[in-house]
């Protein structure tokens, strides 16, 4: 048997600053930290917070939550869907769990026990699906998530929520305690630049507003409000009506926001880190097209393919979901 | 609430929990489950007979272990289904609840009237078992395979909020296949699930015939235990044989294994071609069959039922 | 050990000829022979052909394939996602593998395994979910599959198909035969009237007209053509303008055939056994919306609830989606 | 298709298939499966350069298995990635497919230019093993669990077509919590797929610590035995022993028992750290590091490197 003896978790290798281990992730990516402190936060508040996750501790950052409250934290190794029925059956005991994991693997790989035994059952259950999108880059398909929004709206009784930074995160965690309903928390990678400031007003269901515009409003959500509203800064600054909405909870949807950005605008853009079909495109199209508004709509993101690999930034690059790229969509349509 | 009579004397007048000291296992106690076993078929038939199709063999397999459970082993309060500190059942195999109701609602769960609406519309009494409209169900199924997860999920809820109940979670022998079984098993022994008791209902059949047929699954006991589990092999018809065995394990407070009850039994167990025919997982007895497998049921000796025309179509479709 | 000794097929049992079980399911559900028939069929034409299921060839008819072709069947027991994940790696092989069971299982419980190992894979593979919506009536939710349209459509790759009886689907399964991408199937219980005749005409993508009309398009799939036409049949009998689209495939979506339609038509209708949001009245509002068309759309179906329980003739009447109620549907849109 | 040189021999140089009689084991052979190794761990250093990110350590545990079934085990065609009769590889541990590239390309499946593009936009090769886009790659993977099922699909689509190949199946250690693998062993024993040869990277560390303390999942053989599989432990780096043990294997055509070997590895083998500090899972060595970690597995003295500045941010956001 060669398996080791002693295995440390302090950096005893590289001493070259530039080198790096997955336990050092959380300083990495700063964005990481939001969610065990906003769950540390609900403890503190008295709430009967657990957390999960299935190996993935580091990569979603509740490593950080489970070193101050171990007693509050469950490994569930690498059995996703054991995880998901297990904090259903953790919620009947009055307890609210919040479990991780990358998206692909909760909203694809764990989709019919969220149906049966989280919104069927009604258990006020959190889902947080990070990594989502193509933020794992050179993963690849199996560690992306461009399906998730559009199968998680697919199910009855789930809130279905795509926070844009931390702070917003932080900001529906809090507003989450008195949420009856179970709820998916789709994030990212957690180095996205902030959108807010620390814990912003949150309102599930009631859309952002950030600017209003007559000739085309952007609506985007999660990963995509960030470079959207440079984009539309950028637009705006060279004289075009370009308004934005930060549409965080993807259901229930806004549709009044939807409705009154219809009215006054000429051309609604979904953008979003996910499929055009059934996303957050195919929410606003729902609304739109059952409204009969004048507005068109197009739908920016993921067109019904699967994602090249390469590093995430390269992607968003590739694909027109970065700052610049929407703003050559958006010029596009109003050329 | 409503307490229509039954043959059986109501559980805990009192309304008190059961007492962690068992009686000792005197031969009314015997009896008196062995006619629990029988009402969950007598009811299983009236039931099925309003659905137009259910689940007979796979929940005549199991009645022994509803009455036991129900009448012996767990824990609970009469007319308080939501009490914190009962003992909670989870079925695996939701397709037997027909046999579960009526237990539940002489236990005062819910009105004895329900049952006669069975499947109808607006009832809340399905072909399986759903926590959202049935009190006393204490987790819905359907999807084999989940039951284990959620049970194990209860433990560790209980534990946090510093509550010793158990947790038995009745599975088919089919379930055996679903990967997520394994899952469960591989975490509850992790987590030192002591108070999570699995009991296969080990009937031999699925959907599609034979277990060892369709995807053998033995060794069974092997498994369970390279699993991590503490494993006993029981007579599932055996009333006083279950009755020990619970109250064995109910006692002993310092196992840190689950424990795994493989159940010997037979599926459609009280009628006798159910027993022998594959095809009665799932079915419909027209009124005069159900009448010969009452009586078959009841002791009597069964006498071929005649030939006659076909009953009225049913109104499962 | 109590296990019994000798169990027989044969029925010895009940003789009353009302009282039937299980594996008298097929000749109880005479369009379960379709599916079954029509691999014979493809086998008889030289495709290598395999067929599997999830302990439900009773069910799904399969049982009588497997009589036929024992060395082309495999039972897989009740281990869904190892049936989807081996059907890839069958595929692989160069064999054509069809693998069945409920649509919940398949469409949820499989999600993830249909997308990476089958549409991501590009592989042959053909997934027939049975029983989808609510035909499984008092089974309930965990037997009910309402979302899995909106499920498969956010996979790309994956053509979905919806037939509307099993002349349809045999005909869908000829066709399949030389369709380069993985196909999921979605059919009904066995018990549907037949809308078409033997083998009709099946190009994939390609919707088929029944009527057409100004006041309003029906666009409908699978089991709710049938009642469509009828329900049609009646409104255009007392003088309504009333159309009809068969939209057997969900994916690709005949765009053409909504925007003729929604040019042709003051209201678009679309009906679904399937919860109006993501699947066919979904994917219809995306095309309309991004097309601006004048057309108002209304969707019909199961709205974003969970079913009651039920015989399935009963909810078909209490959700409206029998012939009176969409006839009745109709009649208060235009009223 | 441009060969471009390396320090081993090109395999089977006539484009024949790996002869089912195997010469004897000789040191040569074994010499040559180490450099092999070596190789491996080298060109995952160099890859993962590229990328600025990667699983090292993961793919140094399963360095000498790589080694013996590509130079040794396996029969496959030089040039013809698609070739039918084949034996199959498949990873349920994708995320060590850097490892493999540089053998798939060594075989001559696709051009060694490619590799220096590792995880490049545009180019095939990425943190996991895409048989869409990379010619060789007999499945794709990267969500653990899926792949001893599409494993056994290939045994009986083979046997279907009656083509003999061997499937052979690496596995993680972490991998045996996920419920999909028991729902494949279980039916690869009821099938019978003889041909069908799991190996478990047993390095006893998964992404979040020590699998023992994750989610245990010893004992392991007694799982897979329980699971009708005929297992087999081997020190997962000598590559004689695992040569032996996989010219046995598969000389025996009488097998019925799917095997498992259960291989004992070092999580980061070769760099000394790595194999002590469970967070060398995911990670990026600077230049110096990476120096450093290539002297230690040439078997130069490990000389600790100079603190010095960061090196340049990476690439790999
Ligand atoms: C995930 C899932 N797959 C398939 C079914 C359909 N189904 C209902 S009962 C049954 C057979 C169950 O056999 P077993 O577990 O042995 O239970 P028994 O009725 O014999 O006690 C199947 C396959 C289901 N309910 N859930
Ligand atoms: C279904 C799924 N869940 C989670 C992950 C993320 N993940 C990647 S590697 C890994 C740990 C794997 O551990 P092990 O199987 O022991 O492999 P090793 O690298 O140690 O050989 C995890 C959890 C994944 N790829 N797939
Ligand atoms: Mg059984
Ligand atoms: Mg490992």
């Amino acid at each position: 048997m060669t398996a080791p003896m002693t295995v440390t978790d302090t950096p005893t290798g590289p001493v070259n600053p530039g080198s790096w281990q997955y336990r050092q992730l959380n300083s990495r990516a700063p964005g990481l930290s939001y969610l065990s402190d906003a769950l540390s936060a609900l403890v503190a508040d008295g709430h009967p917070v657990m957390a999960g996750t299935a190996d993935l501790q580091y990569s979603n950052g509740l490593a950080r939550f489970a070193a101050r409250h171990p007693d509050r934290f469950v490994q569930f190794g690498i059995s996703e869907q054991n995880m998901v029925s297990a904090a259903a059956g953790i919620a009947t005991t009055g307890v609210m769990p919040f479990v991780a994991t990358f998206a692909s693997f909760l909203g694809l790989l764990c989709c019919e026990q969220i149906r049966m035994d989280i919104a069927y059952s009604a258990l006020p259950v959190r889902l947080i699906g990070h990594h989502a999108g193509i933020a794992l880059g050179f993963y690849g398909t199996s560690h992306h998530a461009t399906e998730d929004l559009a199968i998680m709206r697919s199910i009855a009784g789930l809130t279905v929520v795509n926070p844009a930074d931390g702070p917003q995160l932080a900001a529906a965690i809090k507003a989450s305690a008195d949420h009856p309903e179970p709820i998916y928390f789709r994030i990212g990678r957690g180095q996205e630049p902030n959108v807010y400031e620390d814990l912003p007003d949150f309102q599930f269901g009631k859309a952002i507003e950030h600017e209003t515009g007559s000739d085309l409003t952007v609506i985007a959500c999660g990963t995509m409000v960030h470079p959207c509203l440079e984009a539309v800064r950028a637009l705006r600054a060279s004289g075009l009506s370009v308004g934005l909405i930060d549409m965080h909870t993807i259901k229930p949807l806004d549709r009044d926001a939807v409705l009154a950005a219809a009215e006054r605008s000429r051309v609604i853009l979904t953008v979003e880190e996910h499929n055009i079909l059934g996303g957050l495109g195919g929410a606003v199209a729902e609304v739109m097209a059952e409204a009969g508004t004048k507005a068109l709509l197009i739908r920016h993101g993921i067109r019904d393919e699967y994602s090249l690999i390469a590093p995430p930034t390269h992607l968003y690059r590739h694909y027109q979901l970065d700052a610049a790229g929407i703003e050559t969509v958006v010029r596009d349509i109003l050329a | 609430m409503p307490t229509t009579a039954t043959a059986a004397p109501a559980p805990d007048p009192m309304g008190a929990e059961r007492t962690l000291m068992p009686a000792p296992l005197t031969p009314e106690t015997i009896a008196h489950l062995e006619e629990r076993a029988r009402h969950v078929r007598l009811e299983t038939i009236r039931l099925i007979a309003i659905a137009k199709v259910g689940h007979y063999s796979s929940t005549f397999s199991c009645a022994e272990l509803f009455a036991t459970l129900y009448y012996d082993a767990m824990r609970l309060r009469h007319g308080e289904p939501r009490w914190p500190d009962r003992d909670r059942f989870l079925m695996g195999k939701g397709h037997a609840a027909v046999g579960l109701y009526p237990l539940l609602a002489d236990w005062g769960f819910f009105p004895k009237e329900l049952l006669d609406g069975y499947t109808r519309l607006g009832n809340p009494l399905g072909d399986h078992p759903d926590m959202t409209k049935v009190p006393g169900v204490d987790f819905s199924s359907g999807s084999i395979g989940h039951a284990l997860s959620a049970g194990l999920g209860m433990v560790m809820g209980g534990r946090m909020m510093n509550r010793r109940f158990d947790v038995y979670v009745m599975l088919g022998d089919g379930e055996m296949q679903e990967g997520q079984v394994w899952e469960a098993a591989m975490a509850a022994a992790h987590q030192k699930a002591g108070n999570l008791i699995a009991i296969v209902d080990r009937n031999g059949y699925q959907l599609d015939g034979q277990v060892d047929e369709v995807m053998g699954i033995e060794p069974l006991a092997g498994k369970w235990r390279a699993f991590g589990w503490e494993v006993h092999e029981v007579d599932g018809h055996d009333v006083a044989a279950l009755a020990t065995l619970f109250r064995r394990l109910k006692q002993d407070r310092t196992r840190e294994k689950p424990a795994c009850i493989i159940a010997r039994t037979l599926k459609g167990k009280g009628v006798g071609y159910m027993e022998r025919e594959a095809g009665w997982h799932l079915g419909y007895l027209a009124p005069e069959d159900e009448a010969a497998a009452i009586a078959e049921i009841m002791g009597q000796p069964a006498s071929p039922a005649i030939p006659r025309e076909a009953a009225a179509q049913g109104d499962a479709r």
